[in-house]
């Protein structure tokens, strides 16, 4: 029960693992391409979750400077906004030429 | 008993605000009265606005519901809560009726880093700033779904136009603010993103961020300033409402109590990026020269002005009131008049009082800089032309972007000068 | 900082600067008037390269220079690198001037993001720290997604860019998963603290199994990069829907890029979990030596095909990586995959600089049908074609016979004999398909006989190139072998 | 001249090539007339090396040596060494003559994408002659690959009507031979560092560490690494189950590319086997362990019998001329390989001389298919009949090539399969009994085949009016029937300069082998002793080779 | 540098810390959860929102505000408003009745829940009571959070990830012109 009731950095990676989890599924069974986008969204988001309470738990132990973790959180931000950026770019291109946004229609070439 | 009096006094006497101090009860305490606050003060926005455009435009407004019309914002309110909820049959029924929530949420959750005062916050964040801008931010989420959950035309077409310029302004808006965070850095060596501390930076460097640098923070400023405008869609960026185009835009088809939220929510986030403003720029709630016009003697004549105020308010009530017609009909509005009038003398009176207006005069300044505010809102409003939407656009991402990023380095410059030339003659703060 | 910090970054400075360059006086250029963009690149390229030549001479005899708070590792093998990347951007750009003119795409923008993505590889060759590793990939994967649709009016393309940023960022999510445990493991970012705590991680036994966790994570994100199966699927259709100039970049720089990081990162952080990853990879290496060959057989698409060619040649690294780190860092492997990329470099965009010359008026010719009949129509090119397939497959005495070389040589003086034999029994059967390249231009029938091909002045240029390289690296390989050894620093009689 | 002689002889077919490069295309008969030159000019240019070469043929070791170990790639110990001794002096002989003979022939019978042809052809003299000069294991292989890619063109883009599918199947097979080999010299090479502390792939280094193997990681990994070599040259050869790219390869070329093929190509096959398998893996081949109830010696006199009588049968069922002449070859090849695998000075000289004579015969006879071709387009024996009526020159010829090709006494053929045999059953009579059966089938078939096509009356209208052959085809034939004539009356010289190598070899590959009495020749002369190998220091071969007594052993 | 919200040695944590983590945590699966199953494209993009805010909630408990802050701005704010943006301009209405799921769809559900069954079981490994990274003490507020994060990006002694943050910026350009080259219509 103590386990239960004391929020520890295994919580949290635990957390982080579910949602990566779900992201994976996602990305792996959605046929619509934004929610798969979405899906890695959610993936880089369980990174960030590792990240943050990695950088509490080094925090714990080398001091409070250690945050590259939060930094590290930042830059995939950062990565994420991008992706996001460029992907939707993409499909919007993509949705010109052809008017759909299924992932398995992506198929002049083959998947 | 006496140990409730004793703990409100020991607050009284507290230097930090109720959240860092990690006092749940104050902390409930101001939230209920910022947001109390923040009604009363949307109801009264309602009111000024239609009676200063009213007045603008050489009309009376509203005068029919109490005296000069005190009570049509209640009585609206009264309307909108008891109209029918109409939700449209083909709208996506649980997102229709989530956007509202969402955008009032954002425009009430960031008062809570807002710093009416020293320790008058809910709470000191140590990224208020950022808080403040990316809660605001939230709001566009609202919009959008709003508009898109209405499955009707004209709305959609307005939240896109609305978010779009959200986004789009929000940039400017962001480099501009930076260019403070960038100002707070100086003299004291770590910059802050803290409202409380920007605030009291412009303190420690006895300048408000609109003079520093001149005409840097000028300049800052009215980026700023026309990017809240285009932030909070009103006039003359209000094209996510164009009536003529749109109808009414985003919430075309609310009605009712949910587009009170609207309401709600739009003056809100006037209100709150007006505080940004007055915090970043205007010194917050830091009364005028603080450091030219120090000593005991200037600190009495600024404590009276809260009260002097309100006396005021109460004088011209009072003279309305013997202005009005003396027919019975309008018994009952002099009667109320005159008594809303007492109301405002008693409370500035009670300002009088040393003890009262020493605690309340961060306050009353930092809500007289943006009432001031307010008052630019309104008259926009009266006075500006409507943008068309791509000179919307345009201006955003081609005047105000370069400029802001402008503003950025040449601050980023001139700070680094005067922090250089501050370490070579040794005047560097420790 | 300091002064060497500014050097060390030097090279990707040049790169931004000129790529900022470009995206400015593309403003001002009329459209007929575009392909100086080519001209501004190819100028960053070398000015870049000259940079990295300042840093080769400032460091002279020191192995490698750290800078930038740590987080940069200059050394040789990233100079190395360096030079690779520089060396296909300049290849590419020649091969893209004439190619964006017929797809009417040619702006500025498309260079830029060329010198910038060349940029982001750089980060990740000298990346000494995971998170710069990470955002120079990211740097280099984006741009890369960008010109890989950058026929925006090409069904196959979107599709493509498509294809390739939804695997690519999935993949990038997964490795910045294990990066993430990885920083949980070692509570530092900095390659070196990773390696020392992974050693610690690993014998623990409660921490061991997360240490597997991030490793396997981990390495799915590099394997993705490289395109080895089972994490090739975006490759194929990458490739054969992108422009044809940036396949052959993205064959050569990007999968180099790819494989300098997969090295760094796995030969200096995950060096203590070699005994795990080493069966991951024996694995991998079998299942992309198999699968790649036996997909390319039937493809009809020359880039196709050579898009599963170049996932083969991943294979072949693979190997080469396992010899390398068999027992420790053992020099022919590595070396083996070293060149390997150098002279897949100039090979693998000789070939795709034919294909795209064959791009001309209303002919897309990026299938097999379209280089029937080559020799005829443009008998210099098909016969550096036939150099270059010939050089793939990996035939004496032409450059690609030398990665594999290495390889073998690193396999059997490790001992790994059975590897060996389906190594090269598969190089054999790569053959096939090469040949069958070579067949249409030697032998098949053009559909209209004489017509010669029309191809550019820099396309000319780029090819030749790519052609002497290959036939002179073949040929001489002394000066780059030395190369290599000076890269690995070693010294052998 | 002396120190250069090898490289002069090597690039000139290359330099033609590279000539031919700036002839324009168009002008088919210019490129024709250069080409021949320079083909005629690189048998010019080897026909010096003959004397020179006669001069020191009992010297022992290689001549010629030119280049220097490591002088090529410094940092992996690749040089560009090349040196002959007797075996690789009459292959490259046999090479430059053949070389010219081809591309003489090919004058009428290409017609389209000249240029190319010839270029290619030249390259391919090149990498051939490469093959058999190199002393050095990785220049070795280079040409051993690089001379694929122009016979596969040649195959590919003249060849009958399954040419895509002969040609990569030739090209592929040999291929996949010859990667296996390459690891296994990786292999050696590696081996060498590790005992010297040297890395090389200089053949006469190797040859002191390689057979150490055998000690060094036993008998399993020495064994793997010979059959590594097996299949590169067993392949090339080729020997009996590797043999089905042969039919199609030959059948598909183009006449030149078969004579070149059946002429050269498969000698490096045997080449390898003497020059490679044999001095490197004496214990394995020493090994008693077997597989199968065989020992690996077993085994390759297994296959080289099933060769010589399989391809025999299979030619006796031919319709095709060439396809017969094809399966003649796998069957003649059986007898070199089983005079190889025989471990006799006797039996390898014989093998080398019968790889000549089969260069001479086979390469004939595939001029003699495609002249016929030529006029006729076809190949089916059924549609001939009667030829030498309107053929007589060509007749002749035919029937002196066939008698040579099957054996028969005063012509080349029998002296070769003669002393093969006689190596084969000095070791073992059984497997000499085995392979006679060889030289029958061989005259059976062969007649046959004579007389369906010459013999009887002209059945077929079509081949009524065909032209004798003209003054160029004639001269093809001229240098093979000379000597077809010269080694059936007079092998000595052959042997003579056969003698050293074989010896050496077999010292090398059987260190315990004790002459039983007779050598091949008598000894002319001081260096009896001397067929030790001065060069080699290792301890591994101690033995000294008696001093060669008997009489000279062919008729 | 004063360490405020601290907690004391021994103390055990207040409960609220516990409800909440349960509470954002239930939240962000079923918000993860939502944003794989929903038809619409609009529900899921709300749904991740909710997680993402819920994430963001829990970053200030792990005392990252500064973190938080930019995931509020970034991810709610910026990111997810493209999200909707794109789903409002390209017409979904087709794609929301047609299938949901591809065909591999089980095989993908298997086998992440094979690689998610391995992680938290290595997770939830415990040897001899001790769990896996032991929580720090919480010693240290985050009243300095964001100065801390701007000395490992800008300072000239600590900067450790300054060349990473320049090369951040370059990914953004990246992202600012491929999305431009993308999406406009003529460039």
């Amino acid at each position: 029960m103590d386990f239960m009731l004391h929020i520890t950095t295994l919580h949290y990676l635990v957390l982080g693992a579910a949602l990566f989890l779900l992201g994976v599924i996602g990305v792996l069974t959605r046929r619509n391409v934004v929610i798969v986008l979405m899906s890695i969204e959610l993936i880089l988001n369980a990174v960030n979750l590792n990240l943050v309470a990695f950088s509490r738990y080094w925090q714990g132990i080398h001091g409070p400077q250690a945050l590259h973790g939060q930094v590290f959180a930042i830059f995939v931000i950062t990565d994420a906004a991008a992706e996001a950026a460029v992907g939707l770019g993409i499909l919007i291109a993509f949705f010109r030429n052809k008017e759909t946004v299924n992932v398995d229609e992506v198929n002049l070439l083959k998947w | 008993m006496h140990a409730f009096i004793d703990y409100i006094q020991s607050y009284l006497s507290s230097k930090q605000t109720p959240g860092a101090a990690g006092n749940l009860f104050w902390a409930t305490v101001y939230i209920l009265l910022v947001f109390g606050g923040l009604s009363v003060a949307v109801i009264a926005m309602n009111w000024l606005e239609r009676k200063i455009l009213a007045h603008m435009q050489v009309r009376l407004g509203p005068m029919r519901v109490g005296p000069h019309g005190l009570l049509q914002p209640i009585a609206d309110a009264i309307k909108l809560l008891l109209k029918e909820d109409i939700i449209p049959s083909e709208a996506d029924k649980f997102v229709f009726w989530i956007a509202p929530f969402i955008v009032v949420l954002a425009a009430f959750t960031v008062f809570v880093v807002v710093p009416f005062g020293p320790q008058h916050a809910i709470t000191d964040m140590n990224i208020g700033i950022l808080f403040m801008l990316g809660v605001s931010s939230l709001s566009v989420l609202g919009i959008v779904t709003a508009g898109w959950a209405s499955n009707s035309h004209y709305p959609l077409i307005g939240a896109l136009r609305s978010s779009a310029q959200m986004v789009s302004y929000e940039v400017a808006m962001g480099l501009a603010v930076v260019s403070v965070i960038m100002m707070t850095s100086l003299e004291t060596g770590t910059g802050t993103l803290s409202m409380i501390d920007i605030v009291r930076s412009q303190q420690t460097q006895q300048e408000w961020f609109i003079f520093k640098f001149f005409p840097l923070g000028l300049v800052g400023f009215f980026i700023f300033a026309i990017a809240m405008v285009a932030e909070t869609n009103r006039a003359p960026f209000d094209l996510p409402e164009a009536e003529s185009e749109l109808t009414a835009g985003f919430h075309t088809e609310y009605s009712g109590f949910r587009w009170s939220l609207f309401f709600l929510a739009e003056y809100s986030a006037m209100i709150a990026v007006s505080s940004i403003a007055v915090t970043l720029w205007l010194g917050g709630w830091l009364r005028p020269f603080p450091n030219a016009l120090n000593g005991p003697t200037w600190d009495l004549v600024f404590s009276l002005f809260p009260g002097i105020t309100f006396l005021l308010f109460a004088a011209i009530c009072f003279y309305n009131t013997a202005r009005m017609p003396k027919h019975p009909l309008f018994r009952i509005q002099t009667m109320g008049l005159a008594g809303f009038g007492a109301v405002l003398g008693l409370i500035g009176l009670v300002l009088l009082i040393p003890k009262v207006s020493v605690r309340v005069g961060d306050i009353y300044w930092f809500v007289a800089k943006v009432a001031a505010f307010m008052y630019l809102y309104i008259w926009y409003r009266g006075t500006f032309p409507r943008y068309r939407f791509d000179q919307l656009m345009k201006v955003g991402w081609k005047v105000l972007l370069p400029t802001g990023l402008a503003l950025l380095i040449l601050t980023a410059v001139v700070a680094m000068r005067t922090e250089l030339w501050a370490q070579m003659t040794g005047a560097l703060r420790p | 900082m300091v002064w060497t910090d500014y050097l060390l970054a030097l090279p990707i400075t040049l790169l931004t600067l000129f790529a900022l360059g470009i995206l400015l006086i593309d403003l001002m250029l009329p459209k007929e008037m575009k392909w100086a963009n080519a001209i501004t690149a190819f100028i960053g390229v070398l000015f870049s390269a000259a940079g990295v030549y300042k840093i080769q001479l400032w460091m002279a005899a020191s192995p490698g220079s750290l800078g930038m708070m740590r987080t940069l590792l200059v050394d040789r093998f990233a100079i190395y690198f360096f030079y690779l990347f520089l060396a296909a951007t300049a290849i590419a750009i020649l091969m893209s001037v004439r190619y964006l003119e017929i797809e009417n795409e040619n702006h500025g923008e498309y260079y830029a993001l060329m010198l910038l993505s060349v940029a982001g590889m750089m980060c990740m060759a000298a990346g000494f720290d995971i998170v710069l590793i990470f955002i120079g990939l990211e740097l280099m994967a984006i741009s890369t997604y960008v010109l890989v649709g950058f026929l925006r009016r090409d069904r196959r393309s979107n599709e493509a860019a498509l294809k390739y940023l939804l695997l690519g960022a999935f993949s990038s999510g997964i490795f910045a998963y294990g990066l993430s445990l990885l920083y949980g493991l070692a509570g530092s970012t900095s390659l070196p603290v990773i390696n020392q705590q992974l050693t610690r991680s690993m014998a623990d036994p409660q921490y061991k199994p997360v240490a597997i966790i991030a490793l396997v994570t981990t390495i799915t994100g590099l394997l993705f990069k490289i395109a080895a199966i089972p994490f090739h699927q975006w490759a194929p259709d990458a490739y054969e829907g992108a422009p044809t100039s940036i396949t052959g970049f993205m064959s050569v720089a990007v999968k180099a890029a790819g494989w300098a990081m997969l090295l760094r990162i796995l030969l200096i952080g995950l060096m203590p979990m070699r005994p795990i990853w080493v069966p991951l990879l024996v694995f991998v290496s079998i299942a992309t030596m198999t699968g790649a060959n036996f997909a390319a057989l039937t493809q009809t698409n020359t880039k196709r095909l050579l898009a599963y060619s170049s996932i083969a040649h991943v294979g072949y690294m693979l190997l080469g990586l396992i010899a390398g780190t068999a027992t420790q860092i053992n020099a022919d492997g590595i070396k083996g995959i070293l060149i390997y990329l150098l002279v897949y470099t100039f090979m693998n965009l000789g070939a795709f600089g034919v294909i795209t010359a064959l791009r001309h008026r209303n002919v897309i010719g990026d299938e097999l049908d379209d280089l029937n009949g080559l020799y005829s129509r443009a008998p210099v090119e098909a016969v550096l074609m036939l150099i270059f397939l010939l050089s793939l497959a990996g035939i004496p005495p032409l450059a690609g016979f030398w990665g594999k070389y290495f390889i073998f040589l690193g396999l059997i003086s490790t001992g790994h004999y059975a590897l060996a034999s389906l190594g090269v029994l598969y190089s054999v059967f790569g053959l096939y398909y090469y040949l069958k390249i070579a067949n249409a231009m030697f032998m098949g029938k053009a559909e209209k006989a004489e017509e010669t091909l029309p191809i550019s002045l820099p396309m000319r240029a780029a090819i030749a190139v790519a052609g002497i390289a290959t036939l002179y690296i073949g040929l001489l390989p002394n000066s780059f072998i030395e190369l290599v050894n000076w890269t690995l620093g070693i010294t052998r009689t | 001249m002396q120190n250069h002689i090898l490289s002069i002889i090597l690039f000139t077919p290359l330099v033609g090539a590279l000539i031919l490069l700036f002839v324009p295309k168009e002008n088919k008969d210019a490129i024709r007339w250069i080409a021949n030159f320079f083909a005629l000019a690189g048998l010019a240019v080897s026909l010096p090396l003959v004397p020179m070469f006669w001069a020191q043929r009992f010297e022992p070791g290689f001549k010629f040596i030119e280049g220097a170990p490591g002088n090529w790639i410094p940092s992996i110990g690749a040089g560009y060494v090349l040196g002959i001794d007797g075996i690789s002096f009459l292959l490259i002989m046999l090479t430059t003559l053949l070389g010219w003979i081809s591309i003489l022939s090919s004058w009428t019978a290409i017609e389209n994408r000249v240029k190319e042809y010839y270029i290619w052809f030249l390259f391919l003299q090149t990498g051939m002659l490469g093959v058999f000069m190199a002393l050095d294991f990785f220049l070795f292989f280079v040409f051993w690959e690089a001379m694929l890619v122009p016979m596969y063109l040649l195959i590919g883009i003249w060849g009958g009507p399954r040419k895509l599918y002969a040609a990569i199947k030739f090209f592929l097979y040999t291929l996949a031979g010859s990667v296996l080999m390459l690891l296994g010299i990786l292999f050696l090479y590696f081996h060498h560092h590790a005992v010297t502390g040297i890395y090389t792939f200089a053949l006469q280094a190797l040859y002191d560490t390689a057979p150490r193997i055998y000690s060094d990681y036993g008998p399993h990994i020495a064994t793997l690494l010979f059959l590594s070599f097996f299949f590169a040259f067993a392949i090339k050869v080729p020997m009996f189950p590797f043999h089905t790219w042969l039919p199609d390869a030959h059948v598909e070329a183009p006449t030149a590319g078969s004579v070149i093929l059946a002429g050269v190509l498969l000698k490096m096959g045997t080449y390898g086997f003497i020059r490679f398998s044999l001095p490197f893996f004496p214990n394995v081949l020493a090994n008693p362990a077997t597989f199968m109830g065989m020992t690996v010696r077993g085994w390759m006199i297994f296959l080289s019998i099933i060769g010589i009588i399989y391809g025999a049968l299979v030619s006796l069922m031919q319709k095709d001329m060439k396809k017969l002449v094809a399966y003649s070859s796998v069957s003649h090849l059986g007898f070199c390989t089983l005079g190889i695998f025989a471990l006799t000075p006797i039996g390898l000289s014989g093998s080398v001389l019968q790889q000549i004579n089969h260069g001479i015969s086979t390469g004939a006879l595939f001029l003699i298919v495609g002249i016929l071709y030529e006029r006729r387009h076809t190949r089916e024996i059924a549609e001939y009949g009667g030829i030498s009526n309107v053929m007589p020159v060509y007749a002749t010829i035919t029937m002196i090539m066939f008698l040579s090709s099957m054996g028969l006494p005063l012509l080349n053929g029998f002296v070769g399969e003669f002393t093969i045999l006689q190596g084969t059953f000095m070791e073992n009579w059984r497997w000499g009994a085995w392979a006679v059966p060889g030289v029958v089938l061989a005259a059976a078939y062969l007649l046959w085949l004579y007389q369906r096509v010459f013999f009887g009356p002209v059945t077929n209208p079509k081949n009524e009016k065909l032209n004798d052959l003209t003054p160029r085809e004639v001269a093809t034939f001229v240098p093979l029937l000379i000597l077809a004539f010269w080694i059936g009356l007079y092998p000595k010289p052959f042997f003579q300069i056969l003698e050293q190598p074989s010896n050496h070899t077999i010292a090398l590959a059987r260190p315990d082998y004790k002459q039983p009495g007779s050598t091949l020749l008598p000894v002319e002369g001081k260096n009896a002793e001397t067929t030790m190998q001065p060069h080699s220091t290792a301890e591994v071969v101690t033995t000294t080779i008696p001093a060669a007594t008997a009489k000279k052993g062919t008729n | 540098m004063i360490p405020t919200g601290a907690i004391p040695a021994g103390a055990n944590p207040p409960v609220a810390t516990t409800f909440f983590f349960y509470l954002l945590a239930a939240t962000m699966i079923i918000g993860g959860i939502l944003v794989i199953t929903r038809k619409n494209a609009v529900h899921s993009a709300l749904a991740l929102i909710t997680t993402l805010l819920a994430q963001a909630a829990l970053y200030l408990m792990l005392y990252a505000p500064f973190v938080a802050g930019v995931q509020i701005i970034l991810y709610a704010g910026g990111i997810m408003v493209l999200f909707l943006f794109v789903i409002m301009l390209i017409n979904m209405e087709r794609s929301v009745k047609e299938r949901q799921f591809n065909k591999q769809w089980l095989v993908g559900i298997v086998a992440a829940a094979a690689l998610g069954g391995l992680f938290i079981a290595v997770y939830t490994t415990t040897t001899k009571g001790k769990t896996l990274f032991p929580e720090g003490r919480l010693l240290y507020g985050e009243t300095d959070n964001t100065q801390k994060i701007a000395g490992l990006l800008f300072d000239l002694h600590t900067g450790q990830y300054m060349f990473a943050f320049e090369i951040a910026s370059l990914l953004l350009l990246v992202a600012i012109i491929g999305a431009v080259v993308m999406a406009k219509k003529r460039i």
